[in-house]
């Protein structure tokens, strides 16, 4: 029982080695990826007196393994890990350890991985949260039937697949819901229009979408949209971009899913710097890894469901801004009515 | 028994009759010319016999043996080298390496004995009269139009062939070459080789051949023997497909066009 | 004999043909060259006819007003940026940016809206201007400092996929203003009486074309299509188009209900913008001096330069023309998602649409290929997308798919060269 | 004059520069060429030597130990992708899907050994198999049916992307099992004296053919480079191997801590693999008839047909070559990666293995290549991306990375193409 | 004074000297006839003047005025007129389209005027002495080669141009074909135009020629009056680049090599 009052590692005299690498994903599956993340991480690492490299693999796992390396010969002694897939993830952890770099599984579990810690939301928990939070949404709420649709992020993305675990459970577990198909929008607008377009078309009387993302719910609002459907339909979403937001507060998305991102980076970087003091801190909770058996020392954060009701959150707490959020008249309007005040 | 022997021959490019009902033979120590004018189908009627094109009808017979010829390489099995007029050579290989292609000498381990084959190449264009040629190792886009020429000529010589046939060989060639090349077709005759000569050079023709075919569009107009024919009545056949008792019949000139 | 000079010698000479009526004569000079090998659309016809009939067998609905018209607005950006693919590869070269180079210029006009507030037009105006400064530097690039056509674009292809998604940010995506026009050009319909107005002028203007041709031809003493020919062609035209309006004049709409009524009737206008930018090509390709000109540098540049082509200013002006119809591609592809993406344009857009050429029956060596091969290989490649979407369920469906749509692919382009097969030899 | 007997003509005649001494006459000759534009691996070296230098000076710690072996590792499956696509690039034809046949043949592989419990080198095998089947179904469509190969390989490019990811299923990826062989292959390292005895091994071959060969030719009474050139050259090899077999000497490890400490020093095992292909192939290309007729048949197929070549059969084996190559690329990038991802291959690996190729100076409109270039081009390609990892921090930083990394890779081609500039006139 | 003239032309290919210090003319109302061997450099000094080389060194005077010449462009500009051996015809386009590339007639709306283009081009070839082309809307990939030549030929007197250079034009003409542009030679030269022709066949040379330049190993042995050389004298000038009097001074010839 070391301490896990992380702060505490700070006071101190700064360490021999400050620098910690970052490794995150791609673009595409979310847009946390592009700046919320290393924008916060970098605010963590000054306050922490610590030097951070912050790479970005651009969904391709070779460019990980690349940047691994460089991070590696940068002389990093901590090394957060998003891994793309866990067999890369692994390569990486194993190539950290044999080089005696520390390696923390951030935001994405690396399965039969050697990280030391692992530090994230539940991924799973944040599929059923979408389930249960989409069984919540006015257009069905208390309905007897209901017929619904999947759109799932890619098939090779592995918290793709985990998200789609969690909504999947709390749905098919509904009386009288009846899943009318599922496709893969492969996080993608234009795969997920087409198919939801056909989906729509041999469906015309659904009431419910379960898309994994809310830039592939833009593109279920389109369809819906040009069918005068839009409202008329609870649609899901994920990561509370601005567009996500903004079709909560006009009612055409049902929800999004807000994972703060200051909520994992400042305990990874808390982490990192107590590492790199020399320290090796117990973690509050344990997460069993389903192919190696190990239990991996985890912080485990909790997603908040975003609806129409507490839309402004994401904004007051600084994850998105207001000219994002609301950048035509219209929209400002919008914003106004719902708590979020523009400048 | 003819060497080569086409009967009935005919082709068509779509709409386009190049050749029909064409009968034509060679023997074996005889240069035969094949004349015609612009666009006779003499080109045509050689790709036909080295299995560049399918014919369409009749037959082509090799030692009186009827052959399907498909690929240029049942051509060559027959024995049968061409000299086409497009000279087709792989302008990104050097002199050497076209001479020798599809047919490179190898040495130990079957890699290409490059120092034979580099001999024999200089030699082969030696013989022939070529002097400016600067190295047998320089790539043929580079060099003159005769110079080509008579790198596809001395590629044709380099094999002991039962069939030569040269299309237009001394088109680009200066006055020298010509001979040479006029010269090595007599010798290619007297060693046995049946020869096809196609050319528009009636002095040429006259000098060096035994029998003489004439195309007119598309169908031969006559073949005969060198002898019994004068280069007035040759032109005469080339250009208007008759000549008094020769060639085709009056009322089916110009019909296959 | 001087040829400047000389106006009389020989009109039989370049016609030799028996004249037996210009009609039989026609159509027996059409077979003998479909037996020749010069199919032009022929096998891309037969090939959409074929996978469409197909997906109609086994995807009820797949026909149906409201599919059709999804099917048309999801084909747009890709026939868009394929009709400008066909020049560059007329000339042999390679755009392997056209997909990220529409992407940034649709990123371009997003931002400008959203985050600067101007006016739509000005947005649009300001992505086309980049794709042709892109199409510009490019071609400069490729002619003058003669840099492979393949590194450029890969360079570039690069490049602007950064750029994008520097530009959209963290934002993931951007999302269109609701109700502006760019929205409503994959999104809202031609009233119906216009539809068919268009539709009336297009027959016009067809056979207009097609006869007065015709008529300079019989005054010049040369062969021309016999009125008869025209005439059919002219009706083909105008059943396939009615037909289509008439089907789209269909109220697309699923379901209606007491809460809500409105109607989905009417072609999207991208129909209108796919037509016109057709016309235009086709008419720069077929009938001016311009597009004479790229035919010939395609087929021999040599031969073109010889001839007093510039042939760099040709080369040039082909990336420029591709950059600006991958631009106009790329704000189709915004107004059919609504929003301008972070990674729009990459992954298989650029593929695709390379794909569609290629399938219409133009060459990647240079020299072949017509504005139409753009348009028939889009829709081949439309069906296949829009048709296998609905085949494969589950959420390992893509890999299925990307099976299948790779299989439909070959088989439509191994049909097209087994028709093609007769021309060679 | 009868050329299959006459043997004494004219040596003279081939070879007319006035004899002055070999070396002199040697360099004379060799610096002509050069001006004529024959500019061979130049252009490509200079390139490598200025980009590693760029990086070396920006970027402190680009040429330690430890990123030099990084550096190797990651070219690696760049470069074997590479030296397979020379050979459909030399032909004129493109293989896109050669990165998903890789992530199709390392997949199935992953699976043998994991779900099927097969040793390694059955893996390896039935991927290779696999390889091999596909590039001779895929040459097979070419050469017989007349496919053009973009359209078949866009195919399979998709096709294949989706088996992998049916193969590989839902999560992401399969892991290697740990202490297999195949990791071992990027991840293990040759003992240092193992290393420095390969080195002197390759050294005396290369002298030996060298001499072996100028000797032959001196014995033929043709001109052959001067011994003192040879044992020039030698020297450099020799000079370079060691010592990069010194640096691979050095323990990368850069830290230790509480956790561990391991020591990492010897070259990858890879490097091994890499000189075997690339003799191997060189060989084939350079001295077997073999090659001779790739480069007639990429030159002027009409030739290689009228000259007996038999055109079908070396186009369906080169497509063979480039998939097997493929495949082994493919179990490279597995080993690097300890496990095979559902995206294996996809994405830009394609385009950055052809991009290499052709900055070496291969042609994609066939008939110039080399083996050296995709060595060369892979190296260039590897030191972009790995000094590029490292140069853009901050947040977006992929985009400005994605920007950087097109406007070096659009430089180093530049430099190509402006060096190789006096070739054209 | 006359209308082309070079003075000291050199131009090498790498190593390769293809010409050294080449001086030539050719005046209005001539035929200046360019011989040499195979290899001389005849066709390297067509398209020096052409504009497809850059020369190394000298200049080229048209009409008196250094000019220069980079591009084919800048030669047409100044009335050069050039068939050149390697004929560079666009496969892909029809007879038609190859005539008149790069002077394309447009009508209304800047359109392509296809019916005049057709007509001219069926006349001239017509005027040519061809009689076999089916079609002048066919694509000149499947035209003969003698066809070939014509078009290239046809393509160059459709202009009036100051300067005429035609290289080897007869090569693959048939003997009818070669009459009518032996006639158009000099119709061409009586006109008042410059006309350069490029021969490997002494009859024609000597037939038509006012001038004859000879070319050895890349230098000019000697540019003299048709009137003052016999046929021998230029066969011995093109073999030896010397005869009598005339050519290269002894101790030089060879020495380019
Ligand atoms: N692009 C080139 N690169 C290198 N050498 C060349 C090139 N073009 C021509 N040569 C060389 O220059 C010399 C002259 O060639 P040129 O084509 O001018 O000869 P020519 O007199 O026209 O001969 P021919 O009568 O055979 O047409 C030849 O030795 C040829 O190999
Ligand atoms: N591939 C082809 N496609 C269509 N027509 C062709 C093709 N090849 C040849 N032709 C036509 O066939 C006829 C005969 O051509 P061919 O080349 O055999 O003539 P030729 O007798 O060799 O003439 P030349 O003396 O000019 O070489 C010509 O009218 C030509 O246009
Ligand atoms: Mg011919
Ligand atoms: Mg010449």
């Amino acid at each position: 029982g070391n301490n896990n009052n992380n702060s505490s590692g700070s006071s101190t005299t700064p360490p021999p080695n400050t620098k910690v690498g970052v490794l995150l994903p791609d673009t595409a599956s979310s847009p946390r990826w592009v700046s919320a993340d290393p924008n916060e991480l970098r605010k963590q690492c000054t306050a922490n007196k610590l030097t951070c490299y912050i790479d970005n693999a651009n969904n391709s796992a070779t460019t990980m393994e690349s940047q691994a390396q460089a991070l590696i010969n940068q002389g990093v002694g901590v090394l957060l890990v998003t891994n793309l897939d866990s067999g890369s993830g692994k390569a990486i952890e194993s190539l950290a350890k044999q080089h005696n770099v520390v390696a923390i599984d951030y935001d994405r579990l690396t399965t039969g991985g050697t990280a030391e810690y692992y530090v994230s939301y539940d991924n799973v928990k944040v599929g059923e949260d979408q389930g249960t939070a989409l069984t919540a949404c006015p257009q069905v709420a208390g309905k007897a039937a209901v017929g619904y649709v999947d759109i799932d992020g890619a098939p090779t993305d592995n918290n793709a697949t985990l998200f789609a675990q969690g909504y999947n459970s709390v749905l098919s577990k509904q009386a009288g819901w009846k899943k009318l198909g599922e496709q893969t929008g492969n996080w993608d607008p234009a795969t997920a229009q087409t198919v939801f377009t056909t989906m729509l078309g041999k469906n015309p009387t659904l009431n419910a979408v379960m898309v994994a993302n809310d830039t592939m719910a833009q593109s279920v609002i389109n369809v819906l949209k040009s069918q005068g459907l839009a409202g008329k339909v609870a649609v899901s979403g994920q990561d509370a971009t601005a567009g996500g937001l903004d079709n909560v507060m006009a009612g055409t998305q049902c929800f999004t899913i807000y994972k703060p991102v200051a909520g994992e980076a400042d305990v990874a970087i808390k982490l990192a710097g107590q590492i790199l003091s020399g320290q090796k801190p117990t973690a509050p909770a344990t997460i069993k890894d389903p192919t190696s058996g190990r239990e991996v020392p985890s912080y485990l954060a909790d997603p908040t469901v975003i609806t129409k009701k507490n839309v402004a959150l994401p904004v007051t707490d600084g994850y998105e801004t207001a000219a994002s959020v609301c950048p035509t008249p219209a929209l400002v309007k919008l914003c106004n009515e719902n708590g979020i005040h523009t400048p | 028994m003819k060497t080569l022997e086409l009967r009935g021959v005919g082709k068509s490019f779509g709409p386009v009759v190049a050749l029909s009902e064409v009968d034509f033979s060679a023997e074996a120590g005889d240069v035969t010319a094949l004349v015609g004018d612009n666009g006779a189908g003499k080109s045509t009627l050689v790709k036909c016999i080295g299995g560049i094109h399918r014919i369409d009808a009749g037959e082509i017979l090799v030692d009186g043996e009827p052959q399907q010829l498909h690929e240029p390489r049942d051509a060559a099995r027959l024995g049968i080298e061409i000299v086409h007029q497009d000279l087709a050579l792989a302008d990104n290989l050097d002199v050497v390496g076209n001479m020798f292609l599809g047919r490179e000498r190898v040495g130990r381990l079957r890699t290409l004995d490059e120092n034979t084959m580099e001999k024999l190449a200089s030699q082969t264009l030696a013989s022939l009269g070529v002097r400016t040629v600067r190295s047998v190792r320089q790539r043929v886009a580079s060099l003159s139009g005769g110079q080509r020429q008579t790198v596809a000529i001395a590629k044709s010589v380099l094999w002991s062939s039962k069939i030569v046939i040269l299309d237009e060989p001394t088109a680009a060639l200066g006055v020298a070459q010509t001979e040479q090349v006029l010269d090595l077709v007599r010798r290619l005759a007297d060693r046995g080789v049946a020869v096809v000569l196609v050319s528009h050079n009636m002095n040429d023709v006259m000098q060096v051949a035994d029998s003489i075919a004439v195309l007119f569009l598309g169908r031969m107009a006559t073949q005969v023997r060198r002898k019994d024919v004068t280069q007035t009545q040759v032109v005469e056949l080339i250009t208007s497909g008759r000549s008094g008792e020769l060639g085709l019949p009056a009322e089916s000139r110009g019909a296959t066009q | 004999m001087n040829a400047q000079a000389g106006p009389a010698v020989a009109d039989e000479t370049s016609h030799r043909k028996p004249v037996q009526g210009p009609l039989s004569a026609y159509i027996r000079d059409y077979l003998a060259r479909l037996r020749g090998g010069e199919l032009g659309s022929a096998p891309a016809i037969v090939g959409l006819v074929v996978i469409t009939a197909f997906f109609a067998i086994v995807h009820q609905g797949f026909l149906s007003a409201y599919n059709l018209e999804a099917l048309v607005i999801q084909a747009a950006p890709i026939i868009v940026m394929a009709m400008g693919l066909v020049f560059v590869l007329l000339l042999g070269e390679i755009d392997l940016s056209a997909g990220t180079t529409g992407g940034l210029c649709s990123a371009i006009m997003a931002v400008l809206l959203l985050r600067h507030g101007q006016p739509w037009w000005i947005g649009v105006l300001a992505g086309l201007a980049t794709g042709l400064v892109i199409g510009f530097v490019m071609g400069w690039l490729r002619a003058r400092a003669g840099i492979p056509s393949f590194v450029i674009t890969l360079a570039t292809f690069l490049a602007f996929q950064g750029l994008t998604l520097i530009l959209i940010g963290g934002q993931g995506s951007v999302i269109l203003p609701t109700g502006s026009p760019l929205i409503s050009l994959e999104n809202s319909f031609v009233p119906i009486w216009l539809g068919w107005t268009l539709l009336g002028i297009f027959v016009l203007g067809y056979a207009a074309v097609k006869l007065i041709d015709a008529r300079g031809r019989r005054e010049s003493g040369l062969p021309a299509t016999p009125v008869v020919v025209i005439v059919a062609k002219v009706i083909a035209v105008a059943l396939l188009g009615s037909a289509f309006t008439y089907e789209m004049g269909i109220n697309r709409n699923l379901i209606t209900n007491a809460f809500f009524s409105n109607k989905a009737q009417g072609e999207p206008w991208a129909v209108v913008l796919l037509v016109l930018l057709f016309v235009i090509w086709h008419f720069t390709l077929s009938r001016t001096r311009y597009g004479r000109h790229v035919y010939a540098v395609g087929g021999n540049e040599e031969a073109a330069r010889r001839a007093g082509v510039v042939v760099s200013r040709i080369r040039i002006s082909v990336f420029v023309i591709c950059s600006g119809m991958a631009a106009i591609s790329g704000v189709v592809a915004a107004s059919l998602l609504q929003s301008v993406q972070s990674n729009a344009g990459a992954g298989n857009t650029l593929l695709l649409a390379v794909g569609a050429a290629v399938i219409g029956g133009t060459s990647l060596f240079g020299g072949r290929g017509r504005m139409i091969d753009a348009v028939l290989g889009g829709l081949v490649v439309a069906v296949i997308i829009n048709g296998m979407s609905d085949l494969i369920q589950g959420s390992n469906s893509s890999g299925y798919e990307w099976v299948v749509t790779g299989a439909v692919l070959l088989l439509a382009a191994g049909f097209d060269a087994v028709v093609r097969r007769g021309r060679s030899t």
